[in-house]
């Protein structure tokens, strides 16, 4: 449960970069857009984001039923929190 | 009789809102819009909407206009309920995305549920509850190689 | 140095997942999109991936001038190894 | 004089293409096609062409044909360069992503630099050369900030 909180803050890390990516991207492509081309692009971003958040978040979620996996969760949150500035 | 049960449908609709169920709700109130605007009934049409707004606080007057529409719901239930958590309102931001959750399984789109319980995973670690955060991260997670 | 494969491994990792969210996307767009377009979601997918790529790459280079810095890269080394499972 | 102008670029093409300086050589066989062109000279123009077809190897033979639009070069180069270094040729590779290095900065459009540089590297590393390959990474490193 120690890793809940980096959970959060890797998830809002992400979030920011794929929204000004987004923004960046829609400026880019003008006003005309259909729903079709503004859904696909909106996908593409998460689908990214999500892909590549997968692992990581996966390896804060282990159960801690033995020791190892549970030093082993610490340590990637730590790496995490340094990697991505998160502490702050 | 159908002007009954438009009024029932009503009074359904507050009540599931005091009892805080917006999905009941929602149901309630969007098939009673509908009746009142068959029967060309403008004041009951008022209400019906009315309590459309009620429910979406934070969300666009016109959600109700488009809530037929999943893909143009989904995205402003998601919205509000991101509203809602930055003003701190927690609780309600856990609704919102609740009710995507709920509506999803009905609409049979359920793209936006990896988002909906990445948030409700967030407020539940706002409010401190981490184990109800885990559970829904570990729902969020699940779902993050899926499309 | 000893991070350098790493680095490979982890850029080669995001790139299958950016080219295959890319496709998924250009094929729900149609053939009809305008370079532009296709430039504005190739830009798109590169930026996410390389903000979020920016943090875990700058930590596994680090140069081990101290060796407080040394260990914590090699200890950033081995959590991406193991989160994106990349020793394989 | 415009001919023997013609027949010195194509001959300094040459030898840049056997010296190993593609940039260089790029520079002199499009001039000289563009010349041959001018000239309305078949068989030169066909020379120049060859020229460039000789440099792009792993390329679609239409590269030269848009090399004026660096927006539809770039690509091509970047592809080209991945494609050699899938079939293990890296050297070959590295001076495909070193001619967009050094392109890109004569067209002051750099923003395929990032993957260039990263490329680049990717080969070092593959070669053994983890030093060249870091040089390479820092540089690659300091630009994912950038767009």
């Amino acid at each position: 449960l120690e890793t809940v909180p980096t959970i959060k803050k890797l998830r809002a890390y992400a979030e920011r970069i794929r929204v000004a990516e987004l923004e960046k991207c829609l400026s880019k492509m003008g006003d005309d857009i259909s729903k079709k081309t503004r859904r696909a692009v909106d996908d593409l971003s998460r689908g990214i984001v999500n892909k590549l958040l997968h692992g990581p978040m996966q390896h804060l979620r282990c159960d801690g039923s033995d020791s190892r996996t549970l030093s082993e969760t610490l340590e990637n949150m730590h790496a995490l929190n340094r990697m991505f500035s998160l502490e702050t | 009789p159908r002007k009954e049960e438009l009024i029932s449908q009503l009074k359904a609709g507050k009540n599931f809102l005091r009892n805080q169920d917006p999905e009941k709700a929602f149901v309630e109130f969007k098939s009673a819009l509908e009746l009142a605007q068959n029967l060309k009934d403008p004041i009951e049409e008022k209400k019906a909407a009315r309590g459309l707004d009620e429910l979406d606080i934070a969300c666009p007057a016109t959600l109700h206009k488009c809530m037929f529409d999943w893909s143009l719901t989904e995205p402003k239930l998601l919205n509000s309920g991101a509203s809602l958590q930055r003003q701190g309102k927690l609780q309600e931001a856990i609704k919102y995305h609740s009710l995507v959750l709920a509506l999803s399984k009905r609409e049979g789109e359920e793209s936006g549920n990896t988002e909906a319980y990445g948030a409700i995973a967030d407020c539940y670690t706002e409010l401190g509850d981490l184990e109800q955060a885990a559970k829904f991260y570990d729902k969020y997670i699940a779902r993050l190689e899926t499309d």
